[in-house]
């Protein structure tokens, strides 16, 4: 048995975590250096993930799998081309995270580091795990030092804000775990034998009533997550008051969990409902798209403005998640990826400006560029990365995404194009607000550029906002195998049609099963391909 | 005979029971008790149960009403008169009451008829009844000990005096 | 003597209560906790005697007691469950006002009547067991002679219990009556060979749930618990959660084990304790919103706790109600220890408003508080979120889903007010001084065993999952 | 010859009179009373039903039942005097401290 790399990245910031609650409160500085530190290996073990994990192959690497609870209860570990992404984006913006709160977060700092550590392992977790039961674990798990990051350390509405948080997640979450339950008694009632595998699941073949339920089930716990339009209202109180830190950790990674959910989830696993509730999907998803545009036009509060920005483009990612295609599913982890950089960079960056100001408000900004060139700078290339410039990681993504939605719906196309011209309107206004025009804010001419720290972390982010933007081809190949078997899955109801008549000999049995399966199953597709 | 004496003791003890029920005072309160335990102590005699009726007399007549009137002693018999609840509380129980006894009645009659009658062979022997206590029943005869030490040590660290400096 | 060796454990047990009181007369007050000692060697002893006779199947006086896994089981997690509240209470009873040597005999006392409980199949001898349990409790929920809530508590548990318990003589009275016996296996057959359905077995039965959900506090029957659990010394508090529940549950499972095998699950009682589940976990999460003592508010949330135990006895899945009582008695102990932490000699800090910033201040009684309180609500990776995750997934696969979908809504309304307690803890600016005396190593003893064991059984129940399957497996079918 | 449904249907009277007792009743050791009517009806049903099967088991327990009862009077009584002994009254009124 290797190395269980998977396993180290998962857990190594949890032990992070409990040397730190043996290090003596006063030491702050250590704290920080200590949660750096197991930060940046994380980083650097994710990394070797990247290295050696291979494209053209669609099913999960780097597995780990070992009995725990039994009954179906194992400790599954796996990346695929989907998860790959979201694990690296988390542990290439931890390191961030911790720098960005170096001198922002003040007061119970060893507490704060705690529970970053906490936070990095459960999302990572959630990546990661290959068992329903494991996915659930994290999922939930992970709630917690997000309570405890927005609840202590947040603005003045903290309370309220986090406990709206946890409160939305949680009731869809537990709605969720009804309809795991419900999965796990038919599968055992299928087969006789007990799962909570994911992949075991996807051989299930489930009547289309059942299946409506169970979507229903599990796309409300990711749709609040995303968070989908009618769902999305603890978004912005829980970024207005979530320290820095926790903004970029929230927008950058934890609303991708949601994405991360619709297509390791609710897509694969229930195909007829999936159709059922596509254009109702859909037409959330526009309006989220919009309405997270036109809101975000009308802030006062700069954080506020990304926040709904967020709204908007995770309405974009989902159109195109729903356009089930390969261009669309691509750009839309592509876009994830994009939006975890972008936004993040975009609450750090309004992150430095509170340290320095202590205030949100764009009215009391005003001609800071005069003041911090080199910050204008940096903050002017998140903010077209985050519109969509060529050249920059945006536009890869919502090409893709918008040719991907184009294929199946031109009307939904030309309604998503408002996206980027929504951003492009409230984000420019507001850069123009913030740092053109006159100082009207004496405290201004009082502001520092950024310092070497502040520089430590936005260009890493910079650097792959270009890299992204230029030559996105190694994300893409890496992506190519699992998209198109995750789209397999949706898509060929022959498929179903197939696993139905030999579910006898293929429910109870591994992998190797399936992939016969999958294999008759493109060669009658194949041979349907050429009857036409 | 006999159906006559089951009515008159059984009147006798509703009326006891009632009694005890709408007498305002606890003293009265625990004599009314004693008298409708005494009777059922003659219905337990009609049902072939001497032994019982006999225990049911000596226990519960003498000793544990004996400890009721010990204890309205010493609360002050004055506190025994206090205002009774308001009238649809009073409305609101009786209702929930007789409804409950419908159901009970209800639920009873269709196995009434199966019970049979008094008479017949004996049951209640003291012989008989012993060596059961001592047989079948002997794990529930030592748990009543443990049980009767709980309500001592209980009824003790209550309400001795003082602790002991 | 095989049969003798069955009594063993029951034995030691009242006699560690018997040395105990002997010993109180003769010791000083300031050494009290020496008898705290004695009764934990007791207990100790009472455990090996316990776990030797595991696989052993002993039984005695013609199986009325039944020394099975599943009573040995239950016995090993009654004492330490016991032993946990005489660590609670050694420091505690000298604080508060409370300081009667007989407290450690009287706990003892009511461990027998767990134990004579769990361990038999025979109604009478089940309702014996609860009687000396009930008693020892009245006694131990008035402890604080001084205090006029200790006093009420010890009244209205006292007046509720004995009410609950005549209904519970009736329906033995009615089972007896329907069956010619008390003992389970019997009446078992009784409503399985009856050829109509007997009318007098569901009465009993019923009068019989109607007792019993006195006792481990369902809805309807629920007014006495947050009264008795707020007026009673906060140990003893822990201890009434705990114990009571969980032996009348183990009572209930053994009536109900066999009971719906041979009655059909579409009958009156099925869906009466369906409706009694439901309203359990929603009333229970509810009113719990609205209460601002820590007692009470770990009271309703006992009540709801019952709902959700319920549910695995509808669910038919008894190791999983075994399973949830284990995770139960660590994270409710857990939660009254860190509760019983913060007072000082003759003060306890029981309301929300004691609780502002003292996460902060107090770092371990606040960690340990806010991971029982996640447990309780259910949060991964503790024992509570497994413990909820074995019920209801089986009574999905009971086909009870709109029970679990009640069952899981009624759960987030208890997170609000779990983390409510949190956001006290860590959220808000301190208020009233709060000064506590932080010396209490056998207080901390019982933290980390109870968050031991939260963690042990949340993430690695292996073994104590596999116990409790064997035990349960081995429990005779009638 | 006394039908035993006879003795079965007034334990039925006694129980409920018992619970009606119980409720309306507003000193403690009368609410007390209540609960041994209450026994004392659940008693008799036992010794009809006995009775009726025949068996003296029902009368062993009958007998078990009163030793409970005894050992309850014992530590309520102690208890009602406790709270007197608080409080000065045993009015179910005065037992208010807590809301509920």
């Amino acid at each position: 048995m290797s190395f269980p790399i998977l396993s180290f990245v998962t857990f190594f910031p949890v032990a992070g975590a409990v040397l730190l609650i043996f290090v003596p409160k006063e030491k702050t500085n250590l704290h920080r250096y200590l949660a750096l530190a197991f930060t940046l290996i994380t980083l650097v073990a994710s990394l070797t993930l990247y290295f050696h994990f291979d494209g053209a192959v669609a099913d999960p690497q780097f597995v780990e799998k070992s009995g725990w609870l039994g009954y179906g209860i194992n400790y599954h570990l796996g990346v695929d081309g989907i998860s790959l992404w979201l694990v690296l984006l988390t542990t290439f913006l931890l390191p961030i995270a911790v720098l960005s709160s170096w001198t922002s977060i003040q007061k119970r700092v060893k507490e704060y580091l705690i529970f970053m550590l906490l936070l990095e392992s459960g999302i990572i977790g959630v990546f990661v795990s290959l068992n329903l039961f494991l996915f659930y674990v994290f999922w939930e798990a992970m709630l917690i030092p997000m309570y405890f990051l927005i609840g202590v350390w947040g603005g003045p509405r903290r309370i309220y804000a986090t406990l709206k948080f946890v409160l939305m997640t949680m009731f869809g979450s537990l709605l969720m775990l009804v309809a795991i339950f419900a999965l796990y008694s038919f599968y055992y009632k299928a087969t006789g034998t007990y799962s909570l595998e994911i992949f075991d699941f996807y051989k299930l073949i489930l009547n289309p009533q059942v299946q409506g339920w169970l979507f229903l089930g599990f796309a409300l716990a990711f749709a609040i997550k995303v968070p989908m339009f009618p769902f999305h209202t603890w978004l912005p109180d829980a970024h207005v008051e979530a320290p820095t830190a926790a903004s970029v950790i929230l927008a950058a990674v934890l609303l991708k969990m949601g994405t991360y959910g619709f297509l390791r989830f609710a897509l694969p696993l229930f195909p007829d409902a999936l159709e059922r509730f596509l254009p109702l999907l859909s037409i959330l998803a526009l309006i989220g798209i919009i309405y997270g545009g036109l809101m975000a036009l009308i802030q006062k509060d700069i954080k506020s403005l990304v926040a709904y920005s967020s709204v908007s483009h995770m309405g974009l990612i989902m159109l195109a998640v729903f356009s089930l295609n390969t261009e669309g599913v691509e750009g839309a982890i592509y876009q994830m990826l994009n939006h975890g950089l972008s936004t993040g960079a975009l609450f750090l960056i309004v992150g430095i400006l509170y340290e320095r100001a202590h205030t949100r408000l764009i009215k009391d900004f005003g001609g800071v560029s005069s003041q911090m060139p080199v910050f204008s700078a940096f903050f002017l290339v998140c903010l077209l990365s985050a519109v969509g410039l060529p050249g920059l990681n945006g536009f890869v993504g919502e090409i893709l995404c918008l040719f991907g939605i184009f294929k199946t719906s031109q009307l939904q196309a030309i309604l998503a194009v408002s996206t980027v011209i929504l951003a492009a309107a409230y984000l420019l206004w507001m850069y123009q607000r913030v740092m053109h025009g006159p100082i009207t804010n004496e405290k201004i001419r009082s502001f520092k550029d950024i310092n070497k720290r502040e520089l430590g972390y936005l260009v890493p982010i910079i650097i792959m906002m270009f890299w992204m933007g230029i030559y996105p081809q190694p994300f893409l190949r890496k992506m190519d195998a699992s998209v198109s078997r995750l789209l397999d899955r949706v898509h060929n109801r022959e498929r179903i049609f197939l696993r139905e008549t030999s579910q006898t000999t293929s429910l109870k049995s591994d992998r190797a099963a399936e992939a016969e399966v999958d294999q008759t199953a493109k060669k009658i597709l194949a041979e349907l391909e050429e009857k036409r | 005979m006999g159906i006559f004496l089951f009515f008159l003791l059984a009147i006798l003890c509703v009326g006891g029971v009632l009694g005890m029920i709408l007498s305002k005072n606890q003293a009265h309160n625990a004599l009314f008790l004693v008298f409708a335990f005494a009777c059922l102590g003659g219905l337990f005699g009609l049902l072939d149960a001497p032994f019982i009726a006999a225990v049911q007399i000596i226990i519960y007549a003498g000793a544990i009403m004996v400890l009721f009137i010990f204890v309205i002693m010493m609360v002050n018999l004055e506190q025994g008169i206090s205002p009774e609840k308001k009238k649809w509380t009073l409305g609101l129980s009786a209702v929930l009451a007789v409804f409950l006894l419908v159901e009970l009645g209800l639920a009873v009659r269709g196995m009434l008829g199966s019970l049979g009658r008094t008479g017949g062979p004996s049951i209640g022997s003291p012989t008989e009844l012993g060596r059961l206590l001592f047989t079948d029943y002997l794990y529930p005869f030592e748990i009543t000990s443990v049980l009767i030490i709980a309500a001592l040590v209980g009824a003790i660290v209550l309400v001795k005096k003082k602790e002991k400096e | 003597m095989d049969g003798l060796a069955s009594l063993y454990p029951l034995l030691a047990v009242v006699a560690g209560a018997l040395v105990v009181l002997l010993l109180e007369v003769f010791i000083k007050k300031e050494k009290r906790d020496y008898l705290g000692y004695v009764s934990l060697a007791f207990l100790a002893a009472a455990a090996y005697l316990t776990v030797s006779s595991w696989n052993r199947e002993l039984t005695y006086f013609q199986g009325t007691l039944s020394l099975d896994n599943l009573a040995i089981f239950l016995t090993l997690l009654f004492s330490l469950a016991v032993a946990l509240v005489i660590l609670l209470s050694l420091k505690y009873i000298g604080q508060q006002d409370a300081n009667h040597g007989e407290i450690f005999a009287l706990l003892l006392l009511a461990l027998s009547g767990l134990m004579i409980m769990t361990s038999s199949s025979d109604l009478l001898v089940i309702y014996l067991g609860l009687e000396v349990l009930s008693i020892s409790s009245y006694a131990l929920a008035g402890l604080k002679r001084r205090d006029e809530k200790s006093g009420e508590a010890a009244l209205k548990y006292f007046l509720l219990g004995s009410f609950a318990s005549a209904f519970l003589v009736l329906g033995l009275a009615f089972l007896f009556g329907a069956a010619r016996s008390t003992f389970l296996p019997e009446i078992i057959v009784h409503f399985g060979t009856a050829a109509a359905p007997s009318i007098m077995g569901f009465f009993g039965i019923a009068l019989i749930l109607v007792g019993f959900g006195f006792k481990v506090a369902v809805v309807p029957f629920h007014m006495w618990t947050p009264d008795v659990y707020e007026g009673a010394p906060t140990p003893v508090t822990a201890f009434f959660s705990v114990g009571p529940k969980a032996a009348g549950f183990v009572v209930l499972l053994r009536v109900f084990m066999n009971f719906w095998d041979t009655v059909p699950s579409s009958s009156v009682i099925f869906w009466a304790l369906w409706a009694i589940s439901a309203l359990t976990m929603v009333v229970g999460n509810l009113v719990a919103l609205r209460q601002t003592n820590i007692k009470r508010i770990l009271a309703y949330s006992s009540i709801a706790h019952a709902g959700y135990l319920l549910v695995a006895i509808l669910a038919r899945d008894y190791s999983s109600l075994v399973f949830y009582l284990a995770a139960y008695l660590f994270m409710n102990i857990g939660a009254f220890a860190a509760v019983i932490g913060l007072s000082k000699t003759g003060t306890e800090y029981l309301e929300l408003d004691d609780f502002a910033g003292i996460g902060f201040r107090y770092p371990w009684i606040g960690g340990t508080l806010t991971i029982f309180l996640l447990s309780l609500a259910g949060f991964p990776p503790t024992a509570g979120f497994l413990a909820k995750f074995y019920v209801f997934s089986a009574a999905v696969r009971a086909g009870l889903v709109p029970l679990v979908v009640i069952g899981v809504l009624a759960n987030l309304v208890s997170v609000f007010y779990y983390l409510r307690i949190v956001v006290y803890m860590y959220m808000r600016e301190p208020g009233r001084e709060v000064d506590i005396e932080i010396e209490n190593p056998a207080l901390f003893l019982v933290l980390f065993l109870c968050l031991y064991g939260v963690l042990q059984l949340g993430i690695f129940p292996g073994n104590i999952l596999i116990v409790i399957k064997q035990a349960i497996a081995s429990l005779p079918v009638f | 010859m006394i039908p035993v449904g006879y003795f079965f249907s007034l334990s039925i009277v006694l129980f409920v009179l018992g619970i009606i007792g119980f409720f309306v009743k507003r000193d403690l050791i009368t609410m007390f009373m209540a609960v041994e009517v209450m026994l004392n009806a659940a008693n008799l049903a036992f010794i009809a039903l006995a009775k009726a099967a025949g068996s003296p088991a029902g009368q062993v327990i009958v007998f078990f039942v009163i030793t409970v009862a005894a050992a309850e009077a014992a530590v309520g009584l102690a208890i009602i005097l406790l709270v007197f002994r608080q409080k000065k009254s045993i009015k179910a009124e005065d037992m208010r401290l807590m809301k509920g």
